[in-house]
């Protein structure tokens, strides 16, 4: 039995950069989600902000997989603003405790990693699922992921698994009523459209699995 | 997309400049973390006020830095909160040892970033103490949502916390100021059109000719409902009576009423709206003790209005009249 | 038409009574005929300054009642200057038997009305001077045209002209400060939209989404040309310069700059304007002594923008910081 | 051979009831002709003047001459604002000087008494012929209805020609440039419109010639 491929800083690197590349591609999608029941800016909060990321990446140096992810976590915190900029970067602060002065992590470490971010997004925002937010779209993700490696599929597997879930978390916002963030305030004019959040985290899920693929299918 | 603009990307950047060259009696300007101050900042032994929140409210609120009001502003990109690191540097600017008093405007953005910003503070020592407003009555209130939106009050908290501030009181006694107005404020607001955000080129929605935006906030958003549109009359009723409806206002109050246009309504047409406010206010038994008409909380070009309408006692009224220096508020 | 009124025929009227409403403090409002008086009218042995006008430019004439500024304004119908019996019936409201300053813009229209009005006064012993402003150096002047448009320079002269006579000059010396203001201020200004008429109901013209109409009033008319929309600084560099090239700005002077919104831009515009103004000025070395950036003489909901300059030196300056306290302008 | 038709208060009411209800027809096309090369209102000045000269009219009773007119131009005057109320105050208030005190007019007196007002809008906006406004239309048909009149033409028929010549005079607006009036703020912008002052003035003498041609039948 091949040992469990391990989680590289090279790979999150990969991931972060290529969700940098969904960002952009979809800035305009995000920022209609957003004029629809929002303030028409979270495309573009989330694209400050990862260009942002993708430039330091390009230009500094990491061996610590939570030096990574904390910088990652400062800089969205500093550069995306809104209501997205500290949730999104409380993800990855969190990520970088749970990952501090690690190179490698297991898949589990990884999942673990993630789930405490998303905690942390959840104690921040104090939203629950079924609130229409980045939330019902992360939730369902992490106990996918959980489960999968739980039943012993690969990280690939496994995140496309949480992909999928986060998909249709991503999905499901749609005939919700916002309780949380600013749809909130449309009260049920917020059903019948697609949380903005919720699609950037599909997206950030979705990115992982791709990237992670990519990661497992080289080094086999 | 018609603007007076030279790009997009660098809207608030320019518009800074504009202030630092027009003011620089009143405030300076940072950038790269993006921050106004008082001219004469920090002011040891004074509690320092501090606002902020996304750009295209203006003259809110970098234009009420100056005597009597802010100490600091931190304006945010075009509609987004400002972040942690922004709060933190302007606090680091003004703080004159007597303690942070943060104002925030109830949007997750706003109250996150503002969160961080107060634990990273409280972590150095320095306290900090938070008002939060939150006085759209268009919203529904409850434990289990985001609560209701902060808008027109919040320039009255900013003057009458400034003014308190000003004349010395301890960062307590400023708090417990500005939650007194945030309890005893109310406000609702109507869109007439959308407003254009500049990087996204479109408005935010499309109104029929016909029809308004009833119950909106200062983002461009739409509101809580879509209603033909109405007499001048006839809106403010609506405006004014979900403000009525909803506590403190009883027969013998006293209030400032703030008729605020957002950004693309002209004067003449606040004027109108005042009048039926002050009929209202009259059938009441309200007086309106102080009033303030004009563009002061905006959402870019909108076309519409708010009404704000704050009890008040003495107290509030002092430090409403207090002096006051600042770009868009002076007396 | 999409605007926050009753009904067409009565937007003066029903702004005026909000005005009333608001500013009791500050000033007082006659109906039919319409005219707005400052509330401690007549002043004994003082020049009274009047102005009048269309309405439709809110704050100008009304919101500059009070104290340091203007005894009285006309406010005709929107765009529509007023007529004599109401400029007659302010006069003799305000009438201190000092002398009567008419500040008037040069249209045809105000000209004329407020000629007549003079000419009755006169016959019936009072003496009047007229200050005609005349100050769009879009418009080519001659001997043989109606001249050059009445713009921004207007607010500059009903604050000086006003400070001058609150401090006890005598009506050839406010009428002369008046003639100075009048001959060293000059403005030019830009639309992006034009404006609806509340009694037209219809844009007065249309303007494609990438043109603006160079070269505007005050009354929502098309300018001398229409032009590809450019940024705000090529915007600025066209109408500065124009404005340059014109008489009396020299290396070395100091000015007073009026940035001036035509209702419907946001003050973030205004601030991007004034930014590269500045810099124009500094490149030209003159001085930006004083500046005042917002809606001030505006044209309905009209979104564009228009540059003042008025070459000053210290008796100008003087009369400037005098103190001035009305609804639009206080300090 | 008849005696000459004199000119009575009934037919000058008339003819302002008339004009009136002209411009009432009209107000639009004024307004919107304004609207070209002005500040589009000159159609709701003249209606609001003359809609309060109409109600006046009916209300009060006159029987001088003088009196009918100077009381119109006192209205115009108060009423119409903007330019064109001064200039059409002024031509009623002139023709009251000339008709101070009579309750007929003689054809000739009644062009005089036009001719003196349209000297008195000459005089108030000197404006010359060629400047693109009203006096383009009133001095063609003052010409014209003297010329009639001396040709020995009934009052009825001079005035046709001099509403004809207003009407060329009128016409001949469009092609000038305005160097009179808001339209001169437009310069070389302001050919190829007609002038709405202009208009209106064709109207003023068009309305006379109907108004007194009736009177005339009747009295046949
Ligand atoms: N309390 C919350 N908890 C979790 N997610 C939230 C919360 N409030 C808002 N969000 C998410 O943030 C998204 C909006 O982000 P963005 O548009 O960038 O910020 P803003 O709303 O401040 O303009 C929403 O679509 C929602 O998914
Ligand atoms: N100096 C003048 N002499 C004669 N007629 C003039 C003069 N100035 C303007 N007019 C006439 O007045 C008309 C415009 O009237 P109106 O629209 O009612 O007033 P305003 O131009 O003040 O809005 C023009 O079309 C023109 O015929
Ligand atoms: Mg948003
Ligand atoms: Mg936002
Ligand atoms: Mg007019
Ligand atoms: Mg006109």
């Amino acid at each position: 039995m091949t040992p469990t491929p391990m989680v590289e800083i090279a790979s999150m690197i990969a991931w972060i950069n290529r969700y940098a590349d969904r960002i952009s591609e979809h800035q305009a999608w995000l920022t209609a989600l957003d004029a629809e029941i929002g303030d028409a800016d979270h495309g573009i909060n989330m694209q400050r902000g990862f260009e942002e990321v993708r430039m330091r990446l390009a230009h500094e140096h990491v061996d610590d997989l939570g030096v990574l992810f904390k910088g990652i976590g400062m800089t969205l915190l500093s550069k995306v603003g809104g209501a997205s900029g500290p949730l999104y970067g409380t993800l990855f602060l969190r990520m970088g405790m749970v990952a501090a002065g690690k190179q490698t992590l297991t898949p589990v470490e990884f999942a673990n990693a993630v789930a405490a971010g998303v905690e942390g997004i959840r104690q921040r925002g104090s939203a629950r699922p079924g609130d229409k937010t980045m939330v019902d779209a992360l939730m369902p993700a992490i106990i996918a992921l959980h489960q999968a490696l739980d039943d012993g599929a690969t990280l690939c597997a496994a995140l496309q698994a949480a992909a999928a879930a986060a998909e249709a978390g991503m999905k499901a916002t749609i005939p919700m009523q916002a309780y949380k963030g600013r749809a909130s305030y449309l009260g049920p004019r917020s059903i019948g459209h697609q949380d903005p959040g919720a699609t950037s985290a599909f997206l950030l899920v979705q990115s992982a699995a791709e990237s992670l693929c990519a990661a497992e299918h080289n080094s086999d | 997309m018609k603007k007076l603009i030279n790009n997009p990307a660098i809207v608030v950047e320019e518009a800074l400049s504009g202030m630092a060259h027009a003011y620089p009696h009143l405030l300076r300007v940072n950038f790269c973390p993006n921050y106004i101050v008082r001219a004469d900042a920090p002011r040891r032994g004074k509690v320092a006020v501090i606002a902020g929140g996304g750009s295209g409210h203006e003259p809110m609120h970098g234009g009420f830095v100056g005597l009597g009001m802010l100490d600091a502003a931190c304006p945010g990109p075009i509609f987004t909160s400002p972040s942690p690191d922004q709060i933190l540097a302007a606090a680091a600017a003004v703080d004159g040892g007597a303690g942070l008093l943060f104002i925030v405007k109830n949007y997750t953005g706003d109250v996150l970033n503002f969160a961080i910003a107060a634990e990273e503070c409280q972590l150095a020592g320095v306290p900090v103490q938070t008002v939060l407003i939150h006085d759209d009555v268009a919203v529904e209130d409850s434990l289990y949502t985001a609560g209701r939106r902060g808008v027109g009050v919040t320039v009255l908290a900013e003057k009458i916390c400034g003014a308190a501030a000003e004349a010395g009181a301890s960062l307590e006694e400023v708090a417990a100021i500005g939650r007194k107005v945030s309890e005893q404020g109310r406000s609702m607001g109507v869109a007439l059109t959308s407003c254009i955000v500049p990087a996204v080129g479109r408005p935010t929605f499309v109104l029929p000719d016909d029809e308004m935006e009833i119950g909106i906030g200062i983002h461009g958003e739409p509101g809580r409902r879509r209603a033909p549109l109405q007499s001048a009359d006839a809106i403010t009723d609506i405006l004014a009576t979900t403000i009525f409806d909803d506590l403190p206002f009883t027969r013998g109050s006293r209030v400032i009423a703030l008729v605020n246009g957002m950004g693309g309504t002209p004067l003449m047409e606040l004027y109108i709206i005042f009048r039926r406010l002050a009929e209202l206010c009259e059938e009441r038994d309200i007086t309106i003790s102080r009033n303030l008409i004009g563009n002061y909380i905006t959402a870019l070009e909108m076309a519409g209005c708010s009404l704000t309408l704050l009890a008040v006692d003495d107290e509030l009224l002092h430090w409403w009249d207090a002096p006051v220096h600042t770009p868009a508020l002076r007396w």
